[in-house]
């Protein structure tokens, strides 16, 4: 067995082991350090790995001595190293970002226990991505939910508290409802991985085709909350708001990503795209995704807050996410998938860019931006790159992933939904353009305003640069990523 | 709490339940029992040391600092034995493992016994975390 | 009117689940599909595999291994959070 | 739907879910709330274990003279549910003290109080 096999479980040890050790060590600095490192290393060892599975394909991991079922396996194909590495590469970004923000928005003694949960959160969404067994994913999506809420409420205001509180409860609930589903498939399976799972469920999916609807609709419900699908998605404007920008960034762009895989994992490798095709479920994912895109998006309109705003687009973002998934073709899994890749790169950079702003211009308000791009004209750079590739402006990333959405609607024959995709985008670019112009044109907007006079160092901005650049560059070639992400779907 | 009787019982009765915990972790792997319930034994332990003595003697017993440092330790502990064991096994590198022994013993089924102390010893400290900081607001 | 909702939504979910369970297997069982060869091989070797005679012990320690891991670090995760909500004393530093 | 009948233990933990479920919907009191999110949990363990009792055999413990592999239940579920149990505590643990600094901050734990008084 390769070297590069025994990765995927060194990164989870890496950054557990290393999330273990933060608390006791003082010195803020090295904490700040040790963090980043942690992930750069796991970063680098992500990238191994996507280099084996492209050389030797799929590969399970046996966590321990015992085989599956018995034991608990990982599994790694095309889209779990993908994901593994966008989530290493954004959470190693949001850290190094964090390091000059985070003393603003956090008590000092908070800030080594708050590296803890960022370590132990990303290491908990990388479980969920890696792991081939249903109950070991509800064990990290439970750790991932703790420390989700625990990076909302590090910083201690009133209304941070009660974001948590909420959030906490409703993905209490939400977890309960999967674990609920994994009772009912294991009461006719007999089974917690997912692909003995699978092997058992063709043979007895027409005895029990009642309990197996309700169990899938149990787990898109479960991680419908979670990941904010529109009905049950209230926690998030809240939780996103009013959490220190880096959290919002992380929460935004990774944690209800990881959710959303573990849904695509679901539907491919544990029930199996035809039994999923032939039930009801995925039709529902539709239609509240498209209802999810609409509903985000003129919520974000009447939105006065900044980071309130990017966080309603998150729930049209989200929606997208579902839509995709919800045409229930092949195409459109791609393009969700796409999509998730597009939305983390251009979230987390939006949510650090207004904690900039923010603390930059000390206020929250829309209204007060004008002239804010002569003020501090390379953080607005980022957040136009940002805004524009989330309206959909060719060059940008968005833009590519909009015209997946459009080509998988043609294939699936529901035309109609192009109009949703077009209304969405009209929507995205009504509240993000006014703030472009106001930063920058309009001449009592930008008289008195200081060239650059708030503007921060520019190794301040590098992670948001470097994403800006991402953002830019897969907007531009966007093919080979595509190619990966057909070629993981198809290897589910 | 000043109540001298609740004090002198609580001196009496603290050992057993200590003993009583101890022998839950360290008969985990042959009878119901095991880290997690002999852990939650141990805690309460604390607590009922902490409810029964003088507020001042009893912060001092433990520091905040020894319980944050007990419960990363023993987690850093957990997850290096068990990490060097889902190694060796995943990646069947064949590395030296502990011998199981005869069952029915204390000192059998391998690493079964420092994890579940490592596993008891983290459990105790959380709940006595979450009670002392639930009562005072400080470990 | 919150209420009328509330226990709507609650009988309906409650329906739902009771549909589903109708068509669960038997309760007690011994041949339901849950009683396959993966519990037997748990009882069958776990002496042998781990040394355990409490064979939960067996699981959630050895095959499992993993998920108690992972459940450790549930409760760490949560004492890390409720140090950080709660704790006053570390104001004063 | 005899079923629903022999299979009482389940139907039972099924309608103490919808309690739960009820208790969390109805109540602005945030403490009864986490309890009705306990009640949920605990009826979904109940659901959990029962899938792996089989009628008249032992705990899965080695006692004595090993009795075959149809001397014991099914070990899965409970061992899932050890894991599930600590789950919910610290679950539990954390609400509750997030809910001790909601009274803190806004000297209540009626939601809709908090909703009146938070402002927005």
């Amino acid at each position: 067995m390769a070297v590069e096999a025994n990765f995927p479980l060194l990164i989870l040890l890496i950054l557990l082991i290393s999330a273990f050790m933060m608390p006791v060590i003082k010195n803020i600095r090295t904490v700040k350090l040790f963090s980043l490192s942690a992930m750069l290393l796991s970063l680098v060892l992500s990238v191994f790995t996507f280099k084996h599975v492209s050389r030797a394909g799929t590969f399970v991991y046996k966590v321990g001595h015992f085989a599956a079922p018995w034991g608990i396996e990982l599994k790694i194909g095309y889209l779990e190293s993908i994901m593994s590495i966008m989530f290493t590469f954004i959470a190693a970004l949001i850290i190094w970002a964090s390091f000059y923000s985070i003393e603003h928005e956090v008590k000092e003694k908070n800030i080594g226990l708050y590296y803890t949960l960022c370590g132990l959160l990303i290491a908990s969404l990388l479980g969920i991505v890696y792991s081939n067994d249903i109950f070991n994913c509800f064990v990290f999506i439970e750790i991932s939910s703790i420390a989700a809420s625990g990076i909302v409420v590090v910083k201690d205001n009133k209304e941070n508290i009660k974001a948590a509180l909420k959030y906490l409860i409703l993905s209490s609930l939400g977890s309960g409802l999967v674990l609920m589903g994994i009772a009912f498939l294991y009461s006719v399976t007999g089974n917690l991985n997912m692909d003995y799972i699978h092997q058992e469920l063709v043979n007895v999916k027409d005895l029990y085709h009642n309990t197996l609807i309700i169990s899938l609709g149990l787990f898109t419900v479960g991680l419908g909350v979670k990941s904010a699908m529109f009905p049950v998605h209230i926690w998030l404007p809240d939780a996103h708001t009013y959490a220190p920008s880096s959290s919002s960034a992380m929460l935004s762009a990774l944690v209800l990503k990881a959710y959303i895989i573990l849904f695509i994992k679901i539907v491919f490798r544990l029930y199996g795209i035809d039994i999923v095709n032939s039930m009801p479920v995925l039709d529902i994912v539709l239609v509240t995704g498209a209802a999810g895109m609409i509903y985000g998006s003129i919520m974000a309109i009447l939105q006065k807050d900044l980071k309130r705003m990017i966080a309603y687009s998150s729930v049209a973002q989200i929606g997208y996410i579902f839509f995709g998934m919800g045409l229930g073709n092949f195409l459109g899994f791609v393009a969700a998938v796409f999509h998730i890749i597009s939305h983390a790169l251009t979230k987390s950079a939006l949510f650090l860019i207004a904690g900039n702003i923010i603390h930059q211009t000390h206020s929250k308000e829309i209204g007060s931006l004008k002239g804010i791009g002569i003020e501090m004209p390379v953080t607005m750079g980022v957040f136009i790159a940002g805004a524009l590739s989330m309206v959909g402006i060719p060059l940008f990333i968005g833009f590519n992933s909009k015209w997946n959405f459009a080509l998988a609607i043609i294939d699936s024959n529901k035309i109609l939904f192009i109009a949703v995709l077009v209304a969405s985008s009209v929507l995205n670019a009504v509240y993000y353009l006014p703030i472009i112009i106001n930063g920058f044109f309009g001449e009592e907007n930008i008289k008195d305003k200081v060239f650059r006079s708030k503007e921060k160092p520019v190794q301040v901005l590098l992670p948001e640069l470097i994403l800006a650049f991402a953002i830019v560059y897969f907007g531009i070639s966007s093919k080979g990523i595509i190619d990966l992400i057909t070629k993981s779907i198809a290897g589910l | 709490m000043k109540d001298e009787i609740l004090r002198e019982i609580g001196k009496f009765i603290i050992p057993f339940i200590q003993m009583f915990g101890i022998y839950v972790i360290f008969n985990g792997h042959l009878s119901p029992g095991g880290g997690f319930s002999g852990g939650t034994v141990l805690g309460v332990s604390l607590i009922l040391h902490r409810l029964t003595e003088e507020p001042h003697r009893a912060s001092t017993g433990i520091s905040e600092k020894a319980v944050i440092g007990f419960m990363c330790f023993s987690l850093m502990l957990y997850g290096i034995l068990k990490g060097y064991s889902f190694i060796s096994g995943g990646g069947e590198l064949g590395l030296l493992e502990i011998p199981l022994g005869t069952p029915g013993r204390i000192l059998s089924g391998g690493m079964l016994l420092p994890l579940n102390i490592a596993v008891g010893v983290i459990v105790c400290f959380t709940i006595y975390t979450f009670y002392t900081l639930f009562d005072k607001g400080e470990i | 009117m919150k209420k009328i909702l509330s226990v709507t939504l609650t009988i309906v979910f409650i329906g739902i689940l009771l549909f589903a369970l109708s068509e669960c297997p038997e309760f007690g069982n011994i041949s339901n599909p849950a009683n396959n060869y993966v519990s037997h091989r748990y009882i069958d070797q776990c002496v042998k595999d781990t040394g355990a005679i409490n064979i939960i012990t067996g699981i959630i320690l050895d095959y499992r291994a993993f998920d108690t891991f992972g459940e450790s670090i549930v409760l760490f995760a949560a004492a890390i959070s409720v140090i950080v909500v709660l704790n006053k004393s570390r104001e004063q530093v | 739907m005899e079923r629903l009948i022999t299979n009482y233990y389940e139907t039972a933990s099924i309608i103490l879910f919808g309690i739960g479920f009820m208790t969390l919907l109805i109540h602005n009191n945030l403490i009864k709330k986490i309890i009705g999110m306990n009640i949920m949990d605990t009826s979904i363990f109940l659901f959990f274990i029962a899938k792996g009792y089989i009628s008249g055999k032992e705990a899965p413990i080695i006692k004595g003279a090993y009795k075959g592999v149809e001397g014991y239940i099914n070990p899965v579920p409970t061992a899932l549910m050890l894991t599930g149990i600590v789950v919910a505590v610290s679950v539990t643990a954390f609400a509750l003290a997030l809910t001790i600094k909601v009274y803190d901050k806004y000297g209540t734990i009626e939601l809709n109080e908090i909703l009146e008084k938070g402002g927005d």
